[in-house]
This record gives C-alpha cells, structure tokens and sequence, in this order.
C-alpha cells in the first residue's frame, strides 16, 4: 500500500499546477464561457503536446501509456482553476476507441485527438436514461454494408465542437438491457447528424445530437455489434471517477480560498476567522475536503479495476461520497463568503455551479447509492 | 387549540383565489405556471392591478390605503398570492420604507410618500449595507454632513436591489462620528436616486440575473425634511423593521409551490419505464423536506395566532428565517436532484428541458443569498443565543 | 385559528406543573425504575382523582369529557420529568374501549381505570409487525359463545400490571389485511394468558403477552367482529400522537437543562456557554425544540379528526418530525453536556433514553414518512 | 499509487485470522458473536492469550516485547482483531504508558514495568481528568507536593476508566503552582493503586455498566522514582501521546462489524413479508453509512502509508477521531432502527430479543461518549482550526 506520488507523478503533477497558475487562473476560464467554443483550441493543442490528453492511451496510438491514476491526477489539478478544456470527454470517449477500436480505428479517431488536433464526445444519454448507461432507445439497423442510426442523444459534454463523437446504440434487447448494444464512431459532418449547442450551468458547452437514420460505414463500429454493454458501463465509471478526481481539486480550491478569505475579511473589527462557529465550520469543510482527496485516490486505482464489482463499489462509494462533500465544502464555501459569494464576479460561486455538474454526470447519489447496494459486495460475507 | 379558519376567512380565500384567477394577465400566468423569474417592468405590472384592487398594501393601516385584515387573513392573502405563483412586490417601499414612515415619519411625509409607494408609481430601493459593513451593520461608513439646511451624502452602498430602477432610496448614514457607540450616530434620510451625484450599477448575481447594484454617492445634496425621524436615531428605526422581515422571509407558500412543482416534476420522469414519483426512495426524499415544511407551517400558524390576539410575535418567530432559508434551499436542491441531466441546463432556449424546468437552475444558485441576506444565518443564531438564550 | 389555552386548559397545565415541581422530580422516577412496578399506584389513584387519567373520555364513564388535547396537554408536562405512570397506554386503550365498547364494557373496564383504580394496556405488536397495527397473527376463533385466542403480543406496554389488556386479533383476512381484525378485552388472570414482564430501555417496564388458547366470551369484544381494522389504524394515531407531545416536553427540558449547563460550567475561565460553537449549536437545539412545539399542537388538535387522510398526514408529518428533532437534541444534549452527560447520575442520558422509546413507539420516521408519502393528500393537486 | 498489500501482507493477514480463530476460546467467540459487552477478566483472559503469542503489543519495538510490525501489519492485525469482535485490550498500559515510559522513561522503569504490562499481570488506568478540568485539561488540580524522596498527591481524578480493577494508575499532577503558564506546572506521575489513601469508587454509565471510576487521593506518598522524565515536563509527555489517541478511535474495524451486523439484522428480520434487506429505502441507508465507511478507510489507508513510509502523520489523520466517531454513532443509530420495537429492550433476560440484538442498546447509550471522550470533537475542531486552517 502506498499513496505516495511517483517521480513521474509528481513532475506531472507539478507541470500541471505549473500551467494552471500561469497560464490558467480562472479568469481565462470566465473569458471562454461567453465564447461559443467555451473552450481554445491552442491551450488544447498545447495540452496535446505536452502529453496530458494522451495519458493513459497506448504509446502506439500517440500516448504516454501510462494509467487512469495520471489521468485523474491531471484532471484533479485542472479542477482548481476550472480548466473548460474537455478531457473528461476525451479520456471517457477515448477509452471506449483504446478498449474496442481496431488499430485503424485508434489511428483515425483517437490519434489526432491525442494530439491536441481534434476534440472528442461521448454521447449516451438519452431521455428515459436517468443516468443508466444500458437505457439506449437509439437504434442501429443494419442497412447495406454499414448501419443506419435513429435517435436523440442528450447532454453531450463537448458535443458541440468534437470532431468524433462516440454513440451508444441499440439493434436488440428491451430498453434497459445490457445486450444489444453496439458503439459508433459518428462524424458530425455525416448527413442526418444535427446538433443543437446548449449552455450548462458552469459556463461550459454540451449538445443535444438528434440522429435522424445517419448511415455509417461499418469501420465505425467499436469491437462486435451488440457486445458493448460491459465497455458502456465501464465507459460510465470512467467518467465518474473523472468528476471524483476534478471535484476533488474544487473543493481543496475552495477549502483554502474561504479560509483566507475569514482571515482577510473584518467585521466587528476582527477577521471574521476569529469567530468560533465560523471556525468549526470551516474545520467540517476541511473534513469533507480531505475525505475526498482520499476517495479521489480511490477512484483513480479502482477506475480501470477488472473486476466490475471492485470497479463499481469503489466509483459509486467515491461518487456517492464526492456529492455529499462538494455539496457542503461549495454550500458553505458561499455561505462564508456572505453577499459577495452570491455575485457573479466573484469565484466561489463558479466552483459552486461546476460542483453541482460533476455531482450530476455519470449518476448522482441516488443513483449510485442504488448501484452500491446491489452489488454482491454488499451482501457478502452475511 | 383551534387550526382551523372560520367560515367567513374561508370564503375570503376563496374570494382572492378566483380573484388573483381572473386577474392576474394570462402572459403573468404562464411565466407563474413554470416559475420563471419576472422582470421589473412585470413586477410593477402586477403591482399595479393589485394597487387598482387596493391590495397592495393590506397590512398598512386602512387611513393611509391599507385593508384593515387581521393577521389571519394577511396570511391567506400572502399564501394565495405565492401558491399562484404571482411575481412577488417590491419589499422596500410596501414592507419597509412605508411602515416605517407610517411609525416615525412626520404628517407631510407621509403624505408625500405613501401614496405613491401604494400605487407604485414611485418605486424604492434600500441602502444599507456597504462593502464593509455586512453583518456588522452598524459599522457603516457612509457619511451625511450637517450643511444647515441639508445633507451631504459621500459613500458608498452595496446590495442596493433594483436600485437600476429605483425613483428613491432610504439609508442609513452617519450623522454622527463621535458618537460613544457605532449605533448612535446613525440617521435615516430618504434620497432621490435623480439626485446629481448618485450612481447606481447593477452587478450580476450567481442566479444569472441584475437584481442587485452597487450605489454611489459623490456629494449628494439632501434637504433635512428627508430626515426620517429625530437625528442620530435611525438604528432603532432600522432594528424596529427588522423583526418584520423575518417573518417576510420565511417563503411557506413558496416553498410549497416548489414541493408541487417537483412532485409534478417527479410525476412527469420516468425511469426504467417508471414515473420517479413511484420510487420510494425519491417519494421519501420528498416526504421528509414536506413534513419540514409543515412544522414550519405549524409554527408560522402559532405567530400568526399570537400577532392576531394582539400579543408580541414571540420566541417562535424567529426560527421562521432560519428553517424557512434552509427548506427553501432544500426545496431548490430537490428539483435539481429530480431534474437528473436536465439539471446541468442553463439559459438555453426553450425546448431544452420542460418549461416547468426551466428556470430552476438561476433559482438554485439565487437562492443561496437566502441564508445570507436579511441578517445572515449565523448572525440570526447570535441574537437568538443572546436575545432568548440569554447565554454570555 | 386560535393556540391561546382556554382557562380550563391552562388551569389543567398549571396543575400538572405544579405536581412535577413538586411531587415528581426525575428523583422520583430514578427510585422507581429499579422496582418490579416501574410507577407508584398511590400517584395513579390521584391522578385518577385530579381527573387527569379521564379527561379525554366521557362524562358517563367518569371522565372530564374533553378532547385529546388536553391529554396531550397533561403528557407534554409530565415528559418534562419523564414521570412514569402509564398514561399513554390508558389513553391508547381506553379510547379502544371509548369508541368501540358497549356502556356496559366502558363501566367494568374503563370506569376503574378513570378512577386510577386499576391500569390498562393495548396490545398490538407481534413479531412481524414493524409498526403496522393491521399485520396481526393472532387468531381468534369462535368457540362457543365465545372465541378462542391463539398469538404472541410482543412490547405491551404497562402490559405487566395492566388489570385489562385490549388485544388485536384477527378471525379472517391476511396477515396484513385491514379486514378481519377484532379487538377483545383480556384479563391477565385468565386462563392462557402468559405474561413475561420486560425492561424497556427508558427505565419502564413492558410484558411480551402469549396468548394460548385464552377463552373470552363474547362480553370482551370491542364493536363489531372483523371490523376493528379503522379503529385500530386511529389508535396507533392517537399513541403516536402521545408521544409526540411527551417528546415536546422532554426537548424544551434538555434544551434549558443544557443552556443551564452551560451557563454554570466553566472551562478556560469563562463559562462554556460564552464559546460560539457552542451557542450557535444550543440555537440549533432551539430551533428543534420550538418547532417540536408546533407539531405537538398540530398533534393535539388533529389526533382525532375524523377524517383518515388529514388525521394520518398531521400525525405521521409531526411524528417524523420530532424524530428528528428528538434525536438531535437529546444528542447534542448529551453532547454539550460532555462527560457528565453519559453518567447515569446526570438526568441529560434519561431523557435520551426516553426520546429513543418514544421515536420508535407507534411507528418510526420510515414507517411515518412512507406512510405520509402514500396517503391520497400527498399526490393531491398535482 | 497503490491500494492493495503485497502477497505477504495478504499471507499474515490468513495467518492472523485462522490463529484468532483457532485462539479465540468459545465462550469469548460467542460474545463476540452478539457483539457483547465483555467483563474484564474475559478481557484479561484474552490479554494472556495474545501475550502468550507475543501480540499483546505489537506495536512496542521488539527489545521490549513489540512484534517489530510495520503499519500495515498493524493495522491488518487490528483490522482483524475488530472484524473478529475479540474483546478490546485495555490500552492504558499498552497502547499510552507503555508507549511513553518507552520513549521517556528511565531504564529502571522499563525493567519495573513494561513486561508485566506486556504480560497483563499489571492493570493500569488513567488519570488525566478532573471534575473541574475536563476540555480544559491543564487546569487540572491533583497537587503532587514535594518531600525530599517522595510527592504527597491530594486531589481527585474522574473518568478513570476502569480504576476499580487496575493495580497501577498515571496521573498528570501539578507540581509547581507558580509556573507562569498553568501547562508548565504538571507532571507525569506513576502510582500503585494500593497506596493507603487511594480511593476508587466506579460510577455507572448512561450504557448500564460500571467502566469508570472516580479515584481519590488523599494524602499519598508516592516515592519520587516514579516520576516519569523531567519535573513539570509532565504536558508535553501527554500531549506527544495524544497523536496516537487519534488513530486508535477511528474504530474503522468496529463499524465495518457493526455494519456487516446490521446487513444481518436487516436480512432476518421480516416487513410485510419481505426481508428489511430488500427495501430500497433501508439498503439506502445502509449504503449511505457504508459509503461514509469507505471514504474513512482510505483516509486511514493513507495516514497509514503515509506512516509506513516514516513521515510524520499528516492532517488527513486528524480527521479519524471526527468523523470515525460521527461513523460509529452512526452504526448505533442504524442497529437501532433497524431493530424496530427491539430496540425498546434493556437488559432483559436472553430470549426475548434475539442474541445478536441484545447488546445493541448498551452501545447504542455508551457510544455517544465516543465523540466526548479522548478530547471532545469540539476541542478537535479548535486544535485543526488553528493547527492546520491557521485561524485566528
């Protein structure tokens, strides 16, 4: 057992926070979030060439080959200052080419991307779906050689400007069923592709796809037809673990900034820190945010876990957990601050809204509280 | 013991429901029936179909345009008025400045003032806090020189709501520096926002909206007859008001509303082919924030009570800020949370989510400024702690 | 809408205040929760006298012919020093017999009780039960001119002294069927009639009751054979609705008793009570406290409202509700208290004790809150 | 980064649970089983057993009888010893004076006193708090006067857990009344419980068992050899102790038995026909305690490797105490509920709830000292607050 941070790690990790006080404070982030992108394709190709966006990929598709652990390392960091730059689809729709694409397929879709030239998304949320990766209504019929696709994708991170965006889709089994369900590579160029760019609540960008029969050539399909059900919901706790680790670097942000912000701000004629019942709420803060840089590392070992039961009992504990605890660290991180943490102009209140969207991608408490027990972790050893 | 209304408060709640029914503008109505956040211009609207009614003011007194009800019926009237989801008056010139004037304002003010207050056509602002007097009010800095005949305002206020659109603005402002205590030098003058030398900017809220500003004033030339009151004494007026606004904010009706806007909303998902009102972990989820509410209920019941028998609002009262701001925030972290994906939405064009849904989101990041102003939370627990504790 | 006490009613709480001043201190429950009886039946006898133990029946049978308020009145003051004589199991029981039992019935039974010559108890609990009064296992079997009972009582309170014990029992329907159910009246010197008494946590004492092929004759049913299902669902509201008034008396005494505390109790030189923390956390238990209040009378007036729906949701809202208030502020209770509070000498831990009995008879927040959550008012409107 | 043991770790761990196992005489195992309260000769009983085996303190160095364990092993070994439900070793000898005589002690007093500790032919218990020195502990007031060769202590300490049974105890003393700070005046100080004028009367708890003592003293002697380290350094001692107090409350073993118990309460017992288990608003609540459990476990993890690696404990530990006790209430509150009507129960003969429930309610009253004792969470909250957030 050992947390401590490799050589590599630790340089990563210093390169990163390097980056985001330099050259990424919040104020580049409120900048993008008027922008239609949201985000800037330079900082992206830098990211690329710096080796960040190809992380955990194979070496042969342009990555540094290492794991999710780095991954999340990054995106921890990147959570700091709010970085709109979309990893989380790159490394949730990334997966499923590394896990399932062809060589070919890796080469053309993933490696541009790793690259810092294209961006990626990863569509598969869908009305009825309620945070169940298996809940797929898109259908995919197979039409000559390739399959013609019809269906309405919600919600995709980054759908607005990804190049490539990965989509589940269903040729066989009820709504809800494991079965059935492939992975497309879908171009937003193809005909019957329509995106519709929406704003979330954290100043970032997502889309609403509608695949209104899109015929795409069989080299679009990720691993065999009807056998993605596993990889979907791999793919799921992929992300979750994301948002763990991204949430993790808010509420440390957050922690600290509320603190300094008791001791600089006098009323009564002290630092407001001074007041105990301010101090101990302050503490609890500490708790949760401490708590949660430790299920943040949980997520980052036990997101690529073969074992599906090990992989969820430890997302869904370290999602469950990153809700409760970024709701309060941001909730009273506000509260602290008094009026001015309800001004537009000032940061909490960023950290505040993205916290809301990580605790609600890939499933919230209700969700995974629900999935943790009914794992067979949960009834054993009765 | 006796929870009930008479026959003669039922019928008139029955009588402003099909009232409000018939009168509130259908473009009104349809922005209630999804909760969308009115602007001013509709605020003012409906503050002047209830001035035409005589409603607008029912709890000033019957000579100076108000209705003459009781507690009972004030209490009818609000919960109607916030189940229909109609857009909710301007406070400053109805619910503070205008009691206050009606308490300690001399004849000619009142006769200058309230009229237009009741008919809204002049609309008020407050200036009260500044950038460094938050919670420690009393330490506010902005400055009224004593030039004979009138004041010179030099300062600045914070939070001043709607002050983009305000005619007039009360503040409080030192009159006194010498003063032994902070709270003594403090007056309470009344100030035409066309003055020259006032400068109001809005600044946006989390919420996504301009509702508050930032209010400047660089040599402001106030006549004395704008002096509210004896000089040096606007710290008692101002804490006088202040028990009326806890029970102002306590949002019963609204939160309410809210719990039938997400059962609507809890009806209206599915998931897994079920409606989410069906689970009963979400059915327990929303039971326990409801039985919340109806002890808040009870417990706002109890000082209405005690105000219509005439008694002192008591010890009970002052829970009502503290428990209401926190179910209210419930209320708003419950639609979120029933929402599911829909929840990450924000501005986007209708069709997006439901209309019912729409406009969730700018309210769960508002409402967060509820456990903060009118007297934060923490400050609340400290008067408690003093005031009914009596702890050191 | 009126909380204002009448002048009998404040007369009645004045009364009953006057008598825990005086003549029951905690002391005098502390002496009697070691002993095989648990109360003092001189007390009952005057309570009896004071009118106290009939004020909500009628005048017929002796008692004041007032409402269920004023019962609540009378257990509210005497939660504030957990006297232990067995109110709530005479009002529970003896309403079973007010409502349902014939005038002759009410005179052999009710009667000597009202008078606190004798003592009663309602029986309804068994194993499977989970605070759902209709799921019953207890047969009764007509035999006779009578009926034969066969069952397993468990938790009867004051069931190890009551002279008379009203029991559920069912003669048709399901296990948990609202049809079939019967309500008799028991003597505990019948034949079959097995009492094991038992120590409730709170210093009282209960009995498990088996009933083994008790013979009763037809004089011991209460109304109507296989209809007492209704009366049974209002009974289990009116004990409820007990508690929740004796809980209100119990949180306005630790809130006072621990901001005593803290007024007295100095640390660091200063009294405790001057730490913030501290305060702001005694406002927390104010804020439970008063709202306790308000439920208690929302608990009073609706306790016996005739219609089911608005009875069910008063109850089970104030019930659920001072579930939760009581656990916080017998907690922080004891918690403020610091180590004194976990001694058995200090009352602080008593009082806890009681709040969990009182939180857990006629039904828990689950059981309340489910129940709110499907009564017809809950999906009203919508 | 890495969470599992290596194959090693993964063999002592086996090699710990089939000897506990194996070890573990019946009558203990079938306490163990319900989760009973044990008496204090069964803890002694299983004190020899592990002596016997050379666990009693694993976590001494291996020249005076320590297992020469790293931090993992330990916690592996405690981990299981929990998860076992094998009574718990009074740590007033092992885990407190023994670790501090190690490290301050003299050579005579190592001789003297750490084997018959390790052994457990000597009981000790501590006495640390005073009637009027609680969360302010350096105010404490037992006076150690000095006579040449000997201390004469007067005065009285509470909260001595267990005083009744123990043959040594150590007090914190105060030896110089004029120390400019009251922390400078104290020291550390080592007394046989048979001394004329040692008085030690146990008080009940509200959990129905007599574990602690008031223990007076009235006029002791004391020779001066058992003063540990320096005069008036007797705070300093302490404190470097308090550190470990810290991990040893976590109780992460504890609440991972009491929530397997739980599950097992929750399966047996039926509702409306169906197992507890199966309700999705029960498994909610088991989860939601469980997941808390899980995010405790890797903070532990952590502290853990951190120690392993030789860095000083991080302040990732000092959440232990908080919230491992906050997790333990928890578990009592669960049990509790789960129990249903069960609950109600208090001491009752066996049979009339079932054995694994019959010592729930014990705990359920005992634990709520858990957050009071070994430094309130209150006072934990003031020492983070100004240790780790730097606040004023």
């Amino acid at each position: 057992m050992n947390f401590d941070l490799t050589e590599d790690q630790t340089l990563l990790v210093d390169t990163v926070r390097d980056f985001v006080k330099k050259e990424s404070p919040v104020e580049r982030m409120r900048k993008l979030r008027d922008t239609e992108l949201g985000w800037d394709r330079a900082v992206w190709k830098k990211m690329g060439e710096l080796g960040w966006l190809g992380v955990m990929f194979p070496e042969a598709v342009g990555g540094a080959g290492m794991t999710f652990v780095e991954a999340g390392l990054i995106v921890q960091e990147l959570g700091t200052t709010l970085v709109p730059e979309p990893l989380i689809p790159l490394f949730v729709a990334g997966s499923a080419l590394a896990e399932a694409g062809s060589a070919e397929q890796q080469q053309r879709f993933l490696a541009p991307a790793l690259a810092g030239e294209q961006s990626l998304a990863f569509a598969f949320l869908e009305e009825q779906s309620r945070h169940d990766p298996h809940s797929v209504r898109t259908h995919a019929h197979p039409a000559g050689a390739g399959y013609r696709l019809r269906g309405k994708k919600r919600w995709v991170l980054n759908g607005h400007a990804a190049d490539q965006i990965v989509v589940s889709a269903r040729s066989d089994g009820g709504e809800a069923s494991a079965d059935g369900l492939s992975l497309f590579v879908i171009d937003r160029s193809l005909p019957g592709v329509r995106v519709q760019p929406v704003s979330t609540m954290d100043g970032q960008k997502a889309a609403m796809i509608e695949l209104a029969d899109v015929e795409v050539g069989a080299d679009r399909v990720l691993g065999g037809v009807g056998k993605a059900g596993p990889l979907l919901a791999a793919l799921m706790d992929l992300g979750a673990a994301a948002t763990v680790c991204e949430a993790s670097g808010i509420l440390q942000t957050v922690l600290w900034m509320t603190r300094n912000y008791l001791m600089e701000r006098k009323q009564f004629n002290v630092p407001i820190g001074s007041f105990q019942a301010l101090q101990h709420r302050t503490v609890d803060m500490f708790v949760e945010a401490e708590l949660t840089k430790s299920v943040a590392m949980l997520a980052m070992i036990k997101a690529q876990d073969p074992d599906p039961n090990e992989r969820q009992r430890a997302i869904s504990a370290a999602k469950a957990s990153v809700i409760e605890s970024g709701a309060f660290v941001t909730r009273q991180g506000i509260q602290l601050h008094g009026g001015i943490g309800v001004t537009d102009e000032h940061d909490v209140g960023l950290y505040f809204k993205r916290m809301h969207i990580l605790a609600t991608l890939f499933g919230d408490d209700a969700f995974h509280l629900a999935r943790y027990a009914s794992l067979p972790s949960f009834s054993a050893n009765l | 013991m006796d929870l009930s209304f008479s026959p003669e408060e039922l019928a008139f709640r029955d009588e402003v429901r099909s009232w409000i029914k018939s009168a509130l503008p259908p473009h009104l109505a349809a922005k209630a029936e999804m909760d969308a956040e009115f602007t001013h211009a509709e605020v003012m609207e409906w503050h002047k179909i209830l001035a035409g009614k005589g409603w607008a003011a029912p709890h000033w007194p019957k000579e100076v345009g108000g209705a003459g009800w009781d507690a009972a019926r004030r209490f009818l009237f609000s919960e109607e008025l916030e189940l229909a989801g109609t857009p909710r008056l301007s406070p400053f010139g109805l619910a503070m400045v205008g009691p206050l004037m009606i308490q300690f304002g001399n004849d000619a003010q009142k006769k200058r003032y309230l009229p237009k207050i009741l008919s809204g056509e002049e609309v008020w602002c407050q200036g009260y806090s500044e950038p460094n007097a938050g919670s420690d009010l009393a330490s506010l800095a902005l400055r009224a020189e004593d030039r004979g005949d009138h004041f010179i305002l030099n300062g600045q206020k914070t939070w001043t709501t709607y002050a983009q659109y305000a005619d007039w603005i009360f503040v409080l402002a030192r009159t006194n520096a010498e003063a032994k205590k902070k709270q003594e030098g403090i007056s309470f003058i009344l100030c035409d926002m066309k003055s020259p030398g006032v400068t109001a900017k809005p600044f946006l809220t989390t919420g996504g909206t301009p509702a508050f500003c930032e209010t400047w004033f660089e040599n402001v030339r106030v006549p004395k007859e704008n002096l509210v009151g004896e000089l040096n004494q606007g710290w008692t007026y101002a804490k006088a008001l202040l028990g009326h606004e806890r029970t102002l904010v306590a949002g019963i009706g609204i939160s309410a509303r809210a719990l039938l806007r997400a059962k609507r909303i809890a009806r209206d998902t599915l998931a897994g082919g079920r409606p989410l009102l069906d689970d009963p972990v979400i059915r327990t989820r929303i039971a326990t924030l409801e039985v919340r509410l109806d002890a808040l209920r009870m417990a706002n019941y109890r000082a209405l009570a005690g105000a219509k028998l005439g008694h002192a609002p008591g010890p009970e009262s002052s829970i009502l800020k503290l428990r209401g701001t926190e179910i209210q925030q419930g209320c708003m972290d419950l639609l979120m949370f029933l929402m599911g994906d829909n929840s990450l939405s924000w501005f986007n064009e209708p069709g997006v989510v439901p209309p019912r849904e729409q406009w969730v989101a700018p309210g769960f990041n508002y409402l967060r400024a509820a456990t903060i102003y009118a007297g934060s939370n923490e400050i609340q627990k400290n008067i408690i702690a003093k005031m009914i504790l009596g702890l050191p």
